[in-house]
């Protein structure tokens, strides 16, 4: 491996110039180096939207499936597959609107993926509506008005569903968000780093300069495998914390509490059919 | 007579479905064929339900209104089954059930007095198995020893007090038989009969394992669960992953996952559950994914009458998804097409790199009968995928429009799907020649598909002047009334497979001067399918929505008359 | 208004002897019955399932829709006519697993309607199989080796998603339930009440007992304005705490929210359509 | 030449559309009849998108191939047209982006240069509408006026620069007139027109607000999201309530709570978000509820190719949803049938209880032209809801199958609405007899809707040998085509009501010798769904599934092929 690993070579990508999709694409390939992940062990499942486009602009295998939809195939991936290293990468309006009941029953399951949210606080790729991140008062051509809803907490939502990792990071701190998507990676479980990212063409109020003036990083003394205070944390909003929230480290994966996998990790492409079996289910009828 | 027809009435929750169960057991080790069928209420106690056993010395498959023997054991019953019970109705049970008939034919049994005698109601179900049996001039022995067999796992009390019901049952029916007031009307065949009893959802469950599937995950929804209990029940012994979803769209999608990793996968689902899959039915059509779909259909719309039987989702299966893509769809109409047909779905799905059916309902799934041992010696499962090598490209334009499909780790290349059009590597391109090559390389498939239809088989004369056409679960119910009929201008062509339709199928309707098709909607889906694909237009049909199956008798009254017409 | 108001006549339920839902449906209806609500003028959404068949049962307007699905409509109902009192009202399954995306989503718009949820932590209708809420090692036909899922916790969820009134009851308790159920359907905005319901067929674990033995009700002294607190209380469970967790009275309902809502209540069937203001329009072209 | 093509083309992001609106409204203004189309890519910033406007002395409002005008503006440019630039195609720009045309037919003009000369480039544009206008002979006061009105919010500063830059592009090109390099090759006919310019989402917008429509509730999707758009920027006025919900299936099952309170709601969407409403559909198919559905087409499968054109949900739209009821489906191919459709389908849709849907696609959203003002003053809005009495039944059974439709909160009834199957009261049954009558009453509506289906429209030669048939948004085209064959045995079909199909459709198609299809997608569904209800097969089809609209030439020439053959 070394450091064109993951270019695909001259790629024109579908990106805004200054998009902050063009440095999560950079910090994930620096990440997936540094973790030594080989392409071909690496499957990444995306939705549809700007940031779902991530997986065509690196070297992996990819399943770029439908809108909202990453997470049951990621899961399902992992699960029949368990030696492949899975992400599930989107939008915030792939993951939490459209996705947001597959984003509440993945936690529940806690198969061992990376979901990376990029969270751009808007609809990048039918350009510009609201989505479910979105502050009160964000006006756009459908909510004219500014928006009226609650602002979904993907941090505090997570910590509610007792989600076994959960982070979120800046897509402008290179270092910082690297190392946190490098223990979200290697953390055994389901790990959520929601990415805050400025989209520069649609969201002209949490831009750049924004999230650097409204997040801080938790600092070392904190403690994320509490609880309470990681909801405490969560539920902060005069300032922004960015860092890992929350760990729960005493919960079993998906596929570790699957029967089958408790021996070892078999592909289920690998099995093979049992017909002396099924001849004997057949022999004694119902 | 040599065929007779017992229904059993009563609420959900009395446990009739054990009789049913067990009985059938017993009149098979007795040497009868036996079919049995149930219609019940969308509840889980209460209501008026009803479970049909047919017993025969010949095959029998199929319902029929006739009831022969009636044991109601609730007071709605007599009120739920009054169409079909006639002057020659025998009618059994307790005084307070049977009191309110007409018919001077009926015999009165203490059931629930004799359950109490031996410590509980719950024998009730044991002692209508007893008394059945001895009507049915069955051998005691035969009796003891399937309750012993069917009880095995249980407390030994509990055998014995259910050896001792059932015996109460079948004295106290004998007794009646002596003192004449009712005859054995049927008596065992002397032959053995090494059948074995599987219903609908049984035969496509095995079907499964035989096509080697190992991943399922499916939403709870009737008529359909049963698949997905059968393949968890057998999770553990063939390595199944077996996954209730949050809902009918993660269920699919959480299926191409596992098949574009090697897996074998399916869902098992209704109509509107259906209908929430088939953003990802489209999907895999782009992907180029395979994916078996049991469909097991209701009545609808929308809900609808959730437990009950219906073929109106043959359209919403052919046109539902965005887009145009190739896609097979079988209807099983007999448990060995089932099974064969399921195996099937998932070869051919894995070689086309399509969604593939198994369209059933409820009828289907819940129908028992006994069938010869199904031969699993020429099964040949074939697994598809390839070893990739680095240059690997998911979408590779071929002659016939199959492209090696690789799955990622296992070789040297990588698998790149994308939902959007895309080149032959998998990324996403707007380049309008390619697309015009991705849709022509996807439609191409069909051609290679239509070589291996499965085709309409005839049954009855080769030189028919009538010609009744039916698909799916109808098979034996039409079937039966064409034997009944028995007159030598008459055939029946049942269709297996619904999509696509066979290149044969007009040659056979332009033989016919008459002919009618049999359908369980009110639209008339198939013969519009036929319309649509040969032009000719079937102008007798028969049909029912009203959610309960065909009988034989209407079957046989309704071609009567349309020959007349 | 009298003791009958509320009676359909002669009603053969679907609900099995013994069943918590009969006493679901006692209290309903007292509880309605002594906030003089009258039966024309609410509208009760349900889904499918045992619980969803509820407003078949009584006197009441109904929108007795898909499984999953009582949320939108219900939305949709309020917002369309202010004026009604809508009660959105189904099983655990229907509302936390297929209806997921719509419970956070609803949480969020902030609709003035109370949402009541029966929860057996297991699906009726279907026959026992495992619901969202079912517990580790709930061992069903199709959860052979029993749940592996962490059970979803509909009280901690509201709680992040800042839902403005969250509260959870026990269908063993007319008196108790009926206070909650009051204080819920007067409450200005989105209101959860998460009632356990014993299902004495399918699940023989979290029975009538059961739940009498693993609850009990928040004191006097419990601050329910406090949301840290009330996610403590939320996520404890060696014992289940009942009552009102969480309220939230600074937000506006989504009703309010809406620019069409703040003159006044119209109900939009009263609507003419302006047609002078479409000649304009049309003159005016692109 | 009386009616010229300019295509401009350049990145997303570059503001082409602000010279597409700028520039027909002045051409308009000069008295011109004027189209504009524009095809792009699914991105926000980069790629290659073009815009074509067709300006004419007659209406003009159909795509061509034919380019007489190109401007490219990007490096792409070029070779995105490539197929489309002749010898006579005239191309002006910047040096560097036509440098690499091999034809002589080019005029360079600095367009940046100017723009940056008057203080940013952002003037690009103007300059380029302003270099259009002088080709175009406009008069300069009429360029003036007409950036000053569009500009009329903005900064004086900015208005006076844009003017500047306007006069620049005009001068500068001007100079190359006078130099003879370019001939104004169209000149402003001497007519005032006073037609009001349209695109095909406006106009589906202004029929929903005329049809009564106050409650849109939907999940951005392309090209359908502009429906929600133009609802939403007109919902104070109009006291509309616009929601973007949290997927699809919440935006339908909103609507169907809207409608069953008494609000007139819709839903708009594409092919994807479809499927995932069609569980929905079947809903409002079971209680009998109103709703508008916009359908606007593109690629499939999934998300396909999702800023593009495609008429592939025809078969979606008519047959997804389990069961059986009735719908309406609407294919408007001009923009006053887009107005009037979705008027009539909130009427229609209120009176019969059912979907009704308007179908449309990529192509006919995004297209412009200048009609006549809609007249709106025989318009008509029906609320077919009704104050309830006591005893009030929603589904009563009734002679034509509708029952009178309550909403709470008006009147002394109850309104009781399942999705199970139920009685008249609405509450659940099974009953199998009350079963057949739901099913008869839903699809009785069926013989009341055939009443009023809008036939097919016939253009050209009354005794025609070959008839073209088409649907939806090819009407401009074929009908140009067919115009420009000219010959007296042909003409077209035009259907604008797709489904149910109007009676006399098969004598329309006997009529023919020959019979032409003609699709924009790859299986011919329409053809599919003629014959399957005449037994018609129209064997000669024009299909196009690449994603972009057909070309009038294209359609001249597949024609000019078949009458051969
Ligand atoms: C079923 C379905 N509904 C809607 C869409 C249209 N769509 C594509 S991307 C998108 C939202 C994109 O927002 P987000 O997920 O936040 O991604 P971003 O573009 O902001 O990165 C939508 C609504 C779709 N493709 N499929
Ligand atoms: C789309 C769809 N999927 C599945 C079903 C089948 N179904 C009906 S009720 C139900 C679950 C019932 O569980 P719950 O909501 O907890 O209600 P309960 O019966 O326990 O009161 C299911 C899966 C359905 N009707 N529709
Ligand atoms: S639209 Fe926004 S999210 Fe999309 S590429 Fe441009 S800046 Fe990034
Ligand atoms: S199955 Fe359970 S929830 Fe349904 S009625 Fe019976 S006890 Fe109640
Ligand atoms: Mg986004
Ligand atoms: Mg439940």
């Amino acid at each position: 491996m070394n450091e064109k690993t993951y270019d695909v070579g001259l790629v024109n990508t579908a990106w805004c110039p200054g998009c902050g999709n063009h440095s999560i694409l950079n910090i994930m390939k620096q990440t997936l180096l540094e973790l030594k992940i080989k392409p071909g062990n690496l499957v990444v499942v995306s939705g549809i939207g700007q940031a779902a486009k991530i997986p065509q602009y690196f070297k992996t295998n990819y399943f770029n499936g439908l809108h909202g939809r990453a997470l049951p195939p990621a899961t399902a991936i992992k699960i029949s597959n368990p030696n492949l290293t899975v992400i599930a990468e989107s939008g915030d309006g792939d993951m939490y609107g459209e996705g947001g009941n597959h984003f509440i029953h993945a936690i529940r399951r806690n198969p061992d993926i990376t979901n990376i949210v990029h969270n751009n606080m808007v609809y990048g790729l039918t350009k510009g509506q609201a989505s479910p991140t979105s502050e009160y008062g964000f006006r756009t051509p459908i909510q004219i008005n500014g928006v009226v809803s609650e602002p979904f907490n993907p941090i505090s939502t997570a910590i509610a569903l007792d989600a076994s990792f959960v982070a979120r990071a800046f897509s402008g701190d290179i270092k910082k968000t690297k190392s946190i998507l490098k223990k979200a990676i290697q953390h055994k479980g389901y790990a959520i780093v929601d990415i805050f990212q400025p989209c520069v063409t649609f969201n002209k109020i949490n831009t750049f300069d924004w999230f650097k003036e409204n997040t801080y990083y938790l600092d070392d003394s904190y403690n994320s495998t509490d609880r309470i205070e990681a909801f405490k944390k969560s539920i902060q909003n005069d300032k922004l914390p960015l860092g890992v929230f929350y760990v729960n480290k005493n919960k079993k994966t998906f596929e570790q509490n699957l029967k089958l996998h408790q021996q070892n990790n078999k592909p289920l492409f690998k099995n093979i059919v049992k017909f002396d079996k099924i001849l004997k289910l057949i022999s004694l009828g119902t | 007579m040599d065929d007779i027809s017992i229904v059993l009435c009563g609420e959900a929750g009395q446990g009739i479905q054990t009789v049913e169960k067990l009985f059938t057991k017993i009149v098979k080790k007795a040497g009868f064929n036996v079919f049995s069928t149930k219609e019940y209420m969308s509840r889980v106690r209460g209501g008026s339900n009803s479970t049909q056993i047919r017993i025969s010395s010949k095959p029998v498959s199929a319902y029929i209104d006739r009831i022969d023997i009636l044991i109601p054991l609730s007071d709605e019953s007599l009120e739920h089954v009054k169409k079909r019970i006639s002057k020659k109705t025998l009618i059994i049970g307790e005084d307070k059930y049977i009191k309110n008939s007409k018919t001077n034919n009926k015999i009165e049994i203490p059931i629930t007095q004799l359950a109490k005698s031996i410590g509980n109601i719950i024998y009730s179900n044991t002692i209508a198995v007893g008394l059945l049996s001895s009507i049915c001039g069955i051998n005691k022995k035969i009796l003891n020893n399937t309750i012993e067999e069917y009880f095995i796992n249980k407390k030994k009390e509990l055998v014995k007090n259910n050896i001792k019901a059932a015996n109460k049952g079948y004295e106290n029916c004998l007794e009646q038989i002596n003192k004449d007031k009712i005859k054995t009307i049927i008596s065992p065949p002397n032959k053995k009969n090494d059948n074995i009893i599987l219903n609908g959802v049984e035969t496509i469950g095995l079907g499964a394992l035989a096509g080697g599937c190992n991943f399922i995950s499916s939403y709870p929804m009737s008529p359909s669960t049963g698949l997905l209990t059968f393949l968890s029940k057998h999770s553990k012994e063939f390595n199944i992953i077996a996954e209730q979803a949050e809902d009918e769209i993660s269920a699919i999608n959480m299926v191409l996952g596992a098949w574009y990793v090697g897996a074998r996968g399916m869902v098992t689902t209704s109509g509107g559950g259906y209908a929430l899959m088939t953003e990802g039915v489209s999907l895999a059509g782009m992907i180029e994914s395979p994916v078996v779909i049991h469909l097991g259909q209701r009545p609808a719309p929308a809900t609808g009458l959730p437990t009950r039987t219906e073929q109106g989702d043959l359209e919403h299966a052919i046109y539902s998804s965005h887009g145009e893509f190739p896609k097979i769809i079988f209807a099983p109409g007999t448990l060995e097409d089932g099974f064969y047909l399921t195996q099937k779905a998932f070869n051919l799905a894995d070689k086309y790199q399509i969604p593939v059916y198994i369209l059933t309902d409820q009828y289907f799934i819940d129908s028992f009968y006994d069938i010869p041992k199904l031969d699993i010696k020429n099964i040949n499962n074939i697994n598809h995928f390839i070893k990739t090598d680095k240059d690997y490209k998911r979408y590779k334009i071929t002659k016939n429009g199959i492209s090696p499909r690789g799955i990622p780790g296992y070789g040297n290349g990588l698998v790149c799907i994308d939902s959007d059009e895309h080149d032959e590597e998998g990324r996403i391109t707007e380049n309008s020649d390619i697309r015009i090559k991705m849709v022509n390389k996807r439609l191409k498939k069909l051609s290679e598909i239509k070589k291996e239809i499965i085709p309409p088989e005839l049954y009855g004369e080769k030189d028919y002047k009538i010609l009744v056409i039916g698909w799916g679960s109808t098979y034996h119910i039409i079937r039966e009334a064409i034997e009944n009929i028995s007159r030598k201008d008459i055939a029946f062509l049942y269709f297996k497979q619904v999509y696509p339709l066979h290149n044969e199928t007009i040659n056979y309707l332009n033989k016919a001067e008459k002919t009618i098709i049999v359908e369980n909607n009110a639209t008339s889906q198939f013969s519009k399918l036929i319309r649509q694909q040969t032009g000719y237009e079937i102008k007798n049909k028969i049909l029912q929505y009203d959610g309960s199956p065909f009988s034989v008798e209407t079957i046989i009254k309704e071609i009567q008359k349309m020959r007349e017409s």
